[in-house]
C-alpha cells in the first residue's frame, strides 16, 4: 500500500517533468526537468527493488549525461532560440498520433497478464556485479558485452572530440576538405 | 545402255554462274574489268557444254524418258519432296532451243555488253538464268520446277535492273519481279492445294499423272474435279503472271529497260514461255478442267488481241516487240486452252528462234544507233545494215505467217486446232485468232517499214556512225534466222511432216487424247486454214505498207519515247488497273502507319504517362522534412495498429 | 557438360573480358572472337550430339510452393538450334561490332557474352523457373547494351525495350508461382498435370498471362510497340541478335512451354493462329512505309515472327519442322540484314534509307552481299527461307485456303518491301554526298558470307535442320527425371486416379482438333477405357503411348491407302507428338 | 490496493510517448536530444518492470541489460551532443528542420 502512495507520488512528478520538457522553451529549462523526471525514475527502481540501476541512474543520467547537456547548452548561447517556434504544423500532427498510438499499446498491454513475482531477486551491486563478472556461473557473455561497451564508450569520446575540435577552424582542415 | 547423268545439264550453266560471280565479285574492286575475252569464252563455253549434253541426251534418248532422283530435298511429316530429273520429249525439246537459243545469245552479248562495267556480272547472271531455266524444265515435280520459276523471276529483275544506277530501271526490275511474284504465290497455292487433295507424291508429275490415271480408273472425276480446278486456277494464275497474260501482263513492256540480249533470252525466247510450258507439263490434268480450260483461252484470246493492238501504237522498237511477244503468248494460251499442246509448245519453239532474231536484230539496230530505241528516228537503216535487216525481215515473215516460214507452220497449226476444237467458242476463238493475225502483221510491218525503209529521220551527226554490227553478234542472228525459215518444217501438217508431234506425244498425247474423247472433232481439211492463214498474213502486210509505207512519220518531239495521246491510257489501261491495287495496298499501309501505330503508341504511352504521373504523385510524399516523415510513420503505424485492434486481430 | 558450358560459360567470358584492358580494343576483340568460335563450335556440337540433358540439381525452393526448383538443363532439336543461332550471330556481332564501337568494344563484348549465356538459358532450360530466369535475365544486358551503344534515343529505347518486355513478363511470374503451389516441381509435365486440376476460368488466366510474356517478347501485333523503336536504336550488331535470337525466345516458349502445359481449345488456337497472320500482315505493310531502314527490318522481322507465331497454331503435324526451319532461316537472314544495315549506316551516316543509294557503284562487295541477302529475305525457292514458309503455308492450308491466301498476301508484300529496300540502298545514284565510313572489312565479309551460305545449304537441304527434331520422339525431359528418380513420385501425378468421363471427352476434343477423325478418335477413346480397367498408372501410360504409336502408324498406312484410292480430302496423318503430349496432359 | 506491476508499465509507456513527442515535435534540437533520452528511459524503466515479473534467475537480466543501455545512451549523448556543435557552428541554429542539406 505505502509502495503504491510512493509510486503515484513518483510517478506523477516524473510524468509531470516530462511534460515540462515538453513544454518549456529555453532548453535549460527542459534539461532541468529532464533531470527531475530522471531522478524520479531511480526513485522507481529502488521502489520496485533494483537500487544498484537506481544509484546508475542518478550518477550517470541525471548526473553526467544531463551535466554535459547543460554544459553544451550554456555553451552555446544561441540555443536559446527565440525565432523557432516551439510547434509546428508537425507538431500538431504528431501529438495525436502518438497518443493514439500509445493509447492503443495501452489498451494492447492493459489485457496481458502481468504480476510480481515474489521470487524475483533484488538487483543490488553484489548480484550485479557477480552476473557481470563471474564468468565461472554465468558464462563470458555480459563480460564480453561491458568490455565492448567500454570501448564504444572510449570510441565516442574519441569521435565527440574529433567531432567538435574539427571545426574550430584549423587551416589544415580547410585545406584537406577542399582537396575532397 | 548407259546415259549422261542429268545433272550435267544444269551443273555446267551453275559452274558457269560461280565462275563469273567470283571474277565479278573479286574484280569489282579493280580500276579495269576482268578481260571480255576470258569472260566471254567462260560465258559461251558453259551454255554450250550444256547444249552438247542436251544434244547427246536428245538422240540417245530412250522414248519414255528418263528419270534421276538426285537426293531428297525436303522431308517433314505431311510433306515429302526429292530433287530429281525428268527428261521426255517435252523437256527435250525445251532444253534443246534454250540451251542452244541461251549460248547464241550469250554469244551476241559478247559483241553487245562491249566495254560495259560489269561485263563479268551480266554474264554472271546471264548463267544463272540459264541454270534456273534448265532446273525449271528438267524438274520432275512442281516443287523443283517453282524452284527454277522463282529462279528466272529473280534473274529477270537482276538483269532488267543491270544498268542499276538508272532508278527507273530498278523501278521495271522491281515491277517485274513482283508481278511475277503474284503469279508464283497462285503457283505456290495450287501447290498446297495438290498436296491436300493427294500428299506430297502428288507433286511429282508422275505421281500427278498416275493420281489423275487413278481417278479416271476409279470414275471418281466429279468427286476430285472441284478442287482440282482449283488447284488448276491457281496455276494458270502462276503461268500468266510468268507468261505476261491478262491480267498480270503489264510487267513485260517494261522490263525492256534491260539490255537487249536479255530481252530476247528472257522476256522473248525462254522465260515467258515456261507458262506454256508447265501448261503442257501438266496437260494430263489440265485436260479434265473444262471451265479452267476455257479460262485459258479467252484469257489467251483476250491478251492476243490486246497486246497486238497495243503493239501498234508503241513508238519504242523493244516495246513492239514486247508487245507482240505477249500477243504470241496469247496464241499459245489459246492453244493450251482447248489442250492442243503440242501445237501450242511447237509455236513456242517456232517463236523462240523468231522472236530472238527480231530482238537480236532490234539489238542490233539500237546498237549502230549508240542507244536508240524510238524507231521514229529511225529509217532507211536497210542500206546500211544490209545483214540485220535481212534478218529481221527474215524474222518479220516467220512471225506473220508468211508461207513456209517457220510461224506459218505453227500459227497455222493452232488456228486449225482452235476452229475444231468445239462448236461454238472454237469458230470465235479462231475468228480472234485470225484477226489478231492481221494486226500482228501490221504492226510488224510498221516496225520494219519505219526502221528500216523510208529515208534516215535521226539527227545528221548519228548517221554517220551507224555501221553493222561485229560479226560475234551477226553469226547468232544469222542462225536464228535460219531457225526462223526452217525450224517450221519440223512438223509441217500440210506437207505431212509430224516429226514434232510425234516427239511429243508420249508426253501430252494422251491427254489431248482424253479432251479429244469428250470434245468432238470434226475433222477439215489444213489447206483451208493455210490458205486463210497466208491471206491474214498478206492482208496485214498489205495494210501495213498501204499506211505505213508513203506516210510522213511525225518527227520526235521530246525524248520521250512512251506512246502519245490516248494511246497511253490504251496501252497502259492494265496499269492503270494494278495502280489500284498498288493504291490499295498504299491506303492500307497508310492507315496502318498512321492510325493504327499512332493509336497503340498513344495508348502505350498514356499507359506510361498515367504510371509517371502515379508515381510522380507518390514522390510527393517523399518529403525533405525528417520529421514529418517520421510524423508520417508513426501514424501510420498507429493507423495499422487501430486497424489491428479494432478488427479483433490481437484478441 | 555441354550443356553446362554453354550456359554458364559465356558468363565466365565476360567475367574474363573484364580482364582486357580498356583501351586496346585490339587485343579484347580478339579475344572475344576467339571466344565466340568456341561457342559456336560447341553449339554446332549440340546440334550433332542431339537430345542430352543435365542430371537435375535442386536449386532453391520458392516460398510456398511444393517442390524444389531445378537447376536442370536439356537441348532438343528446337533448343539447339536457337543456341545455334545465338551463338552464331554473336559471334558474328562480335566481328562486325570491330569496326563500330571503337575503344568501347571490351564493354560491348562483355554485354553480348551475358546476353548470349541469358540466351542459351533460356532455350535450355527444362524447368521453368530456370526458364523464367533466364527470359527475364536476357533483357538486361541487352538493355544496357542498348543504352550503352545505341543511336540517339538509345536510352528512350533501352528503357522502352526493358520495362515493356519486364512488364509484359510480370504475370507471367504471377502465374508461374500460382502454378508452382499447385505443380509438384517445376517441370513441365508435372506443370500439365497441375494445369488440368484448376477450373476453365483459371486454366485461362493462367494461360493468357504466359501468352502475354511470349507475344510481348515475339512481338505480336498489339504489343509490338517496344520493337521498332529498339531495333532501330540498338547499335546493328545487337539488333541482329536481338531479331536473329532473342526474339524467338516469343516462338520457342508458345512452342516448348505454352503448348505442352495448356490444354488448348479452339477458340485460342485459331485466334492465336489469326493473330499471327494478322501481325505478319501488319508488318509487312509498315514495312512498305519504313524509311528508316533498321525500322524496315524491324517490322520485316515481326512480319516473318507472325507468320512463324501462325505456323505454330496451326497445330499441324508438319508445323514443328515447318516453324524450326522458318526460325533459323530468319534468324540468319535477318541477322545477316541487319548486320549489312550496320555496314551501310556506317558508310553513309544514317539509317535514312531515302537518303543512301548507289552504294553498288561505290562498294560493289557490299552491294553483292546486300542483294544476296535481300534475296534470300525474300523466301526465293532454294534458300532455307523458301522451305520454311513453303512448310508453314502448308501447315496454315490444312486448317483451310483463308490462312494461307493471307499468308501469301504476305509473301507478295515482303517481295514489295524488300525490294524497294534494296533498290533504295544499293540501286540509283547516291542522294547526298556523304563522307564516306569504313567499308566492309575482310573478316566481316567473310562471316556475312558464311551465313548466307548457311542459308543457301539449309535451303537446298533442310535436313540438316529438320532431322536434328526428334524433341517428342525420344524422352521428355520428365521422363528423364522420372527414370534418374528424383524422389520417386515427383513426375507421376499426385493422385492417380482413373479418367472420369468428363476428361475422356476432353481427351476426345483435343483430339478432334488436332485432326483425328471419327473412327480414329472412337478407336483411340475405346482403347484409352479398356487401359482403365488395368491400374498401374505406369503400365497405363507405357501402354497409351505404344498404342497411339501404333495407331498412328496404322493411321499412317491408311493415309497412303487413301492416297491411292483417292477418298476425296484424306484425313491427314495423325500428328504423332502432339497426341503423346495430350496424351500425357490428359492423363 | 498493491502495486501492480501493469503500472510500471503504463508510467513508462506515458514517459516514452511523451518523449517520442518531444523527440519530434520540437524543433529545437537539445529538446530533440532530450526526448531521445526520454524515451531511452522510459524503455529503461520497461525493462526492468518486466523484470520483477519474472522468477529469480531470469529477473537478473532485465535488470543487467539497462546498465548497458544507459551507457550506450551516454555514448550517444556524447556524440549527438559533439555534432550538435558542430552543425551549429555551421549554420548558427539549433532548428533541426535548417538542417537539410542533404536532401533527399
Amino acid at each position: 500500500m505505502l509502495a503504491l502512495v510512493y509510486f503515484i507520488i513518483l510517478a506523477v512528478i516524473a510524468v509531470g517533468a516530462a511534460l515540462c520538457v515538453l513544454l518549456s522553451r529555453h532548453p535549460l529549462y527542459g534539461a532541468l526537468s529532464l533531470i527531475v523526471s530522471m531522478v524520479s525514475l531511480a526513485g522507481i527502481y529502488g521502489l520496485v527493488g533494483s537500487p544498484f540501476l537506481g544509484v546508475v541512474q542518478i550518477m550517470v543520467y541525471a548526473g553526467a549525461i544531463m551535466m554535459l547537456v547543460t554544459f553544451v547548452i550554456m555553451v552555446l548561447n544561441g540555443a536559446k532560440d527565440k525565432r523557432t517556434p516551439m510547434f509546428d504544423g508537425v507538431s500538431f500532427f504528431i501529438i495525436p498520433s502518438v497518443i493514439v498510438l500509445a493509447a492503443m499499446v495501452g489498451f494492447a498491454l492493459m489485457r496481458a497478464p502481468l504480476a510480481f513475482d515474489s521470487a524475483t531477486v533484488v538487483g543490488s551491486v553484489k548480484v550485479t556485479s557477480e552476473t557481470l563478472f563471474n564468468m565461472a556461473s554465468t558464462g563470458p557473455g555480459y563480460f564480453l558485452l561491458f568490455e565492448v561497451i567500454g570501448v564504444l564508450l572510449l570510441s565516442a569520446m574519441v569521435a565527440a572530440i574529433f567531432l567538435a575540435k574539427r571545426h574550430l577552424g584549423s587551416v589544415i582542415t580547410d585545406n584537406t576538405e577542399e582537396k575532397h | 545402255m548407259t546415259y549422261l547423268p542429268l545433272w550435267f545439264i544444269p551443273l555446267f550453266p551453275l559452274i558457269g554462274t560461280i565462275l563469273l560471280g567470283t571474277i565479278a565479285v573479286v574484280s569489282s574492286g579493280a580500276k579495269k574489268g576482268p578481260s571480255e575475252g576470258l569472260v566471254g569464252t567462260l560465258a559461251v563455253l558453259f551454255p554450250a557444254l550444256s547444249f552438247a549434253v542436251v544434244a547427246i541426251l536428245a538422240c540417245t534418248m530412250p522414248e519414255a524418258g528418263l528419270r534421276e532422283t538426285l537426293c531428297n530435298w525436303i522431308d517433314i511429316p505431311l510433306f515429302r519432296a526429292d530433287i530429281g530429273f525428268l527428261f521426255d520429249g517435252l523437256s527435250r525439246i525445251m532444253l534443246l532451243f534454250v540451251t542452244g537459243i541461251g549460248s547464241l545469245i550469250a554469244m551476241y552479248s559478247i559483241g553487245y555488253m562491249h566495254g560495259d562495267r560489269g561485263f563479268a556480272r551480266f554474264f554472271a547472271y546471264i548463267n544463272l538464268f540459264l541454270f534456273s531455266m534448265i532446273v525449271l524444265v528438267l524438274a520432275d515435280s512442281l516443287l523443283l520446277t517453282f524452284l527454277g520459276w522463282e529462279g528466272v523471276g529473280l534473274c529477270s529483275y537482276l538483269l532488267i535492273g543491270f544498268w542499276n544506277q538508272d532508278i527507273k530501271n530498278c523501278k521495271a526490275a522491281n515491277k517485274a519481279f513482283i508481278v511475277n511474284r503474284v503469279g508464283d504465290v497462285g503457283f505456290l497455292l495450287g501447290m498446297l492445294t495438290l498436296v491436300t487433295i493427294g500428299g506430297s507424291s502428288i507433286l511429282n508429275y508422275d505421281g500427278l499423272a498416275a493420281f489423275i490415271k487413278m481417278i479416271f480408273g476409279a470414275n471418281m472425276v466429279s468427286e476430285v474435279v472441284l478442287p482440282l480446278s482449283l488447284a488448276g486456277a491457281l496455276i494458270f494464275i502462276g503461268c500468266t503472271g510468268k507468261s505476261a497474260q491478262i491480267p498480270l501482263l503489264t510487267w513485260l513492256p517494261d522490263a525492256m529497260a534491260g539490255p537487249t540480249p536479255v530481252s530476247a533470252l528472257i522476256h522473248a525466247a525462254t522465260m515467258v514461255t515456261s507458262g506454256v510450258y508447265l501448261l503442257a507439263r501438266l496437260g494430263l490434268m489440265f485436260s479434265m478442267l473444262d471451265q479452267v480450260l476455257l479460262v485459258i483461252t479467252f484469257v489467251g484470246m483476250f491478251t492476243a488481241l490486246w497486246a497486238a493492238i497495243a503493239g501498234l501504237l508503241q513508238n519504242d522498237i523493244k516495246k513492239v516487240l514486247a508487245y507482240s511477244t505477249i500477243s504470241q503468248l496469247g496464241y499459245m494460251f489459246m492453244a493450251a486452252g482447248v489442250c492442243a499442246f503440242d501445237a501450242s509448245i511447237f509455236h513456242v519453239f517456232t517463236h523462240a528462234f523468231f522472236k530472238a532474231a527480231l530482238f537480236l536484230g532490234a539489238g542490233a539496230v539500237i546498237h549502230a544507233l549508240a542507244g536508240e530505241q524510238d524507231m521514229r528516228r529511225m529509217g532507211g537503216l536497210i542500206n546500211k545494215t544490209p545483214v540485220t535487216a535481212c534478218v529481221m525481215i527474215f524474222a518479220f515473215l516467220a512471225i506473220v505467217g508468211f508461207p513456209g516460214f517457220a510461224g506459218f507452220w505453227s500459227k497455222d497449226l493452232i488456228l486449225e486446232r482452235l476452229f475444231v476444237s468445239g462448236p461454238i467458242v472454237g469458230p470465235l476463238v479462231y475468228v480472234v485468232g485470225l484477226a489478231t493475225a492481221v494486226i500482228t502483221a501490221v504492226y510488224m510491218g510498221r516496225l520494219i517499214i519505219m526502221t528500216f525503209f523510208g529515208k534516215y529521220r535521226g539527227s545528221k551527226e548519228s548517221e554517220e556512225h551507224i555501221h553493222e554490227a561485229p560479226a560475234v553478234m551477226l553469226f547468232p542472228m544469222v542462225i536464228l534466222a535460219f531457225g526462223a525459215i526452217f525450224s517450221g518444217y519440223l512438223w509441217a501438217d500440210s506437207i505431212g511432216i509430224t516429226f514434232f508431234r510425234d516427239s511429243m506425244a508420249s508426253v501430252v498425247g494422251e491427254a489431248q487424247a482424253l479432251y479429244a474423247a469428250s470434245n468432238a472433232v470434226s475433222h477439215v481439211n489444213p489447206v483451208i486454214f493455210a490458205a486463210l492463214g497466208t491471206v491474214a498474213a498478206l492482208g496485214g502486210m498489205f495494210i501495213a505498207w498501204k499506211v505505213f509505207g508513203h506516210a510522213r512519220i511525225i518527227g520526235v518531239k521530246g525524248a520521250s519515247t512512251v506512246p502519245e495521246g490516248s494511246a497511253a491510257s490504251w496501252t497502259f489501261l492494265w496499269d492503270y488497273i494494278h495502280c489500284a491495287f498498288i493504291a490499295g495496298v498504299n491506303i492500307l499501309a497508310w492507315f496502318c502507319d498512321v492510325v493504327v501505330e499512332k493509336v497503340l503508341q498513344a495508348i502505350q504511352w498514356t499507359l506510361a504517362a498515367i504510371v509517371e504521373i502515379l508515381g510522380d504523385g507518390a514522390s510527393v510524399l517523399q518529403v525533405r522534412k525528417v520529421r514529418l516523415q517520421l510524423a508520417f510513420s508513426i501514424a501510420g503505424v498507429a493507423l495499422l495498429v487501430m486497424l489491428v485492434v479494432f478488427s479483433g486481430g490481437l484478441v | 557438360m555441354l550443356l553446362h558450358l554453354l550456359v554458364i560459360a559465356p558468363f565466365v567470358a565476360a567475367i574474363l573480358m573484364v580482364l582486357n584492358s580498356r583501351d586496346d580494343s585490339n587485343s579484347s576483340s580478339r579475344m572475344a572472337i576467339l571466344m565466340g568460335v568456341a561457342f559456336a563450335v560447341m553449339s554446332v556440337a549440340l546440334i550433332v550430339t542431339g537430345n542430352q540433358a543435365t542430371a537435375p540439381m535442386e536449386w532453391f525452393h520458392i516460398p510456398g510452393t511444393r517442390g524444389p526448383v531445378y537447376y536442370y538443363l536439356y537441348a532438343h532439336g528446337l533448343g539447339s538450334w536457337m543456341v545455334f543461332l545465338s551463338c552464331g550471330l554473336s559471334l558474328v556481332a562480335l566481328i562486325s561490332a570491330r569496326s563500330t564501337t571503337g575503344k568501347n568494344y571490351r564493354n560491348f563484348a562483355i554485354g553480348i557474352f551475358a546476353l548470349m549465356g541469358a540466351m542459351n538459358g533460356t532455350f535450355l532450360a527444362a524447368d521453368a523457373v530456370l526458364f523464367f530466369f533466364f527470359f527475364e535475365a536476357m533483357v538486361i544486358p541487352a538493355a544496357i547494351l542498348i543504352a550503352g551503344f545505341g543511336g540517339e534515343k538509345r536510352i528512350t529505347a533501352a528503357l522502352t525495350f526493358a520495362i515493356y518486355t519486364l512488364v509484359g513478363s510480370a504475370p507471367m511470374m504471377v502465374a508461374l508461382w500460382y502454378l508452382l503451389t499447385i505443380a509438384d516441381n517445376s517441370l513441365l509435365l508435372s506443370m500439365a498435370v497441375a494445369i488440368q486440376s484448376l477450373p476453365a476460368e483459371h486454366q485461362a488466366l493462367v494461360l493468357l498471362s504466359f501468352l502475354l510474356a511470349f507475344l510481348v517478347k515475339t512481338p505480336i501485333f498489339p504489343f509490338h510497340g517496344w520493337q521498332a523503336i529498339t531495333y532501330s536504336e540498338a547499335p546493328a550488331p545487337l539488333s541482329a541478335i536481338l531479331t536473329g535470337a532473342m526474339s524467338k525466345a516469343g516462338v520457342f516458349g508458345f512452342i516448348a512451354w505454352v503448348l505442352p502445359i495448356f490444354p488448348l481449345n479452339l477458340n485460342y488456337i485459331s485466334g492465336l493462329m489469326w493473330l499471327g497472320l494478322l501481325t505478319a500482315v501488319y508488318g509487312a505493310l509498315m514495312a512498305l512505309r519504313a524509311t528508316d531502314g533498321k525500322r524496315l527490318l524491324a517490322y520485316s522481322s515481326m512480319s516473318h515472327l507472325g507468320f512463324a507465331v501462325a505456323g505454330v497454331f496451326s497445330l499441324s503435324e508438319a508445323m514443328l519442322p515447318a516453324v524450326l526451319v522458318l526460325l533459323v532461316a530468319h534468324g540468319i537472314s535477318a541477322g545477316v540484314q541487319y548486320f549489312l544495315m550496320g555496314v551501310a549506316e556506317r558508310m553513309t551516316g544514317t539509317r535514312d534509307i531515302t537518303e543512301m543509294g548507289g552504294l553498288s557503284g561505290k562498294n560493289p562487295v557490299f552491294s553483292f552481299l546486300f542483294g544476296t541477302a535481300g534475296v534470300m529475305a525474300l523466301a526465293v525457292p532454294g534458300t532455307a527461307g523458301f522451305v520454311g514458309e513453303f512448310t508453314v503455308l502448308l501447315s496454315l492450308w490444312d486448317l483451310g485456303p483463308l490462312p494461307a491466301l493471307v499468308g501469301g498476301f504476305c509473301l507478295i508484300l515482303s517481295a514489295t518491301y524488300v525490294l524497294r529496300f534494296i533498290q533504295k540502298v544499293i540501286f540509283g545514284k547516291p542522294a547526298r554526298e556523304y563522307q564516306e565510313g569504313t567499308r566492309t572489312t575482310a573478316l566481316e565479309g567473310v562471316a556475312f558470307g558464311s551465313m548466307l551460305v548457311l542459308l543457301l545449304a539449309f535451303g537446298l537441304h533442310p535436313a540438316f535442320v529438320t532431322n536434328s527434331l526428334h524433341l517428342f520422339d525420344e524422352a521428355t525431359p520428365e521422363e528423364t527425371a522420372a527414370a534418374e528418380s528424383l524422389e520417386g513420385a515427383t513426375a507421376a501425378p499426385a493422385d492417380e486416379h482413373p479418367m472420369t468421363e468428363d476428361e475422356l471427352r476432353e481427351l476426345d476434343s483435343t483430339l478432334a482438333a488436332s485432326g483425328f477423325s471419327e473412327e480414329e478418335r472412337a478407336a483411340l477413346m475405346a482403347q484409352i477405357r479398356s487401359m482403365e480397367e488395368t491400374d498401374s498408372a505406369a503400365v497405363q501410360d507405357s501402354a497409351v503411348v505404344d498404342s497411339l504409336a501404333t495407331d498412328s502408324s496404322s493411321a499412317t498406312d491408311t493415309g497412303s491407302v487413301v492416297d491411292t484410292t483417292v477418298a476425296a480430302a484424306a484425313p491427314e496423318t495423325p500428328a504423332v507428338e502432339t497426341e503423346k503430349t495430350e496424351a500425357s496432359e490428359n492423363e | 490496493m498493491e502495486l501492480q506491476a501493469m503500472y510500471i508499465q503504463v508510467l513508462a509507456l506515458v514517459i516514452f510517448a511523451i518523449g517520442i513527442i518531444v523527440a519530434i515535435s520540437r524543433r529545437n534540437l537539445f529538446f530533440v536530444l532530450m526526448g531521445v533520452e526520454l524515451a531511452l528511459n522510459a524503455v529503461n524503466l520497461s525493462f526492468v518492470g518486466f523484470a520483477k515479473t519474472l522468477p529469480a534467475e531470469a529477473s537478473i537480466t532485465g535488470q543487467i541489460v539497462p546498465l548497458f543501455s544507459i551507457a550506450v545512451a551516454a555514448a550517444e549523448a556524447c556524440v549527438g551532443f559533439a555534432m550538435v556543435i558542430m552543425i551549429f557552428r555551421n549554420k548558427e541554429s539549433v532548428d533541426a528542420d535548417s538542417y537539410s542539406d542533404m536532401k533527399g
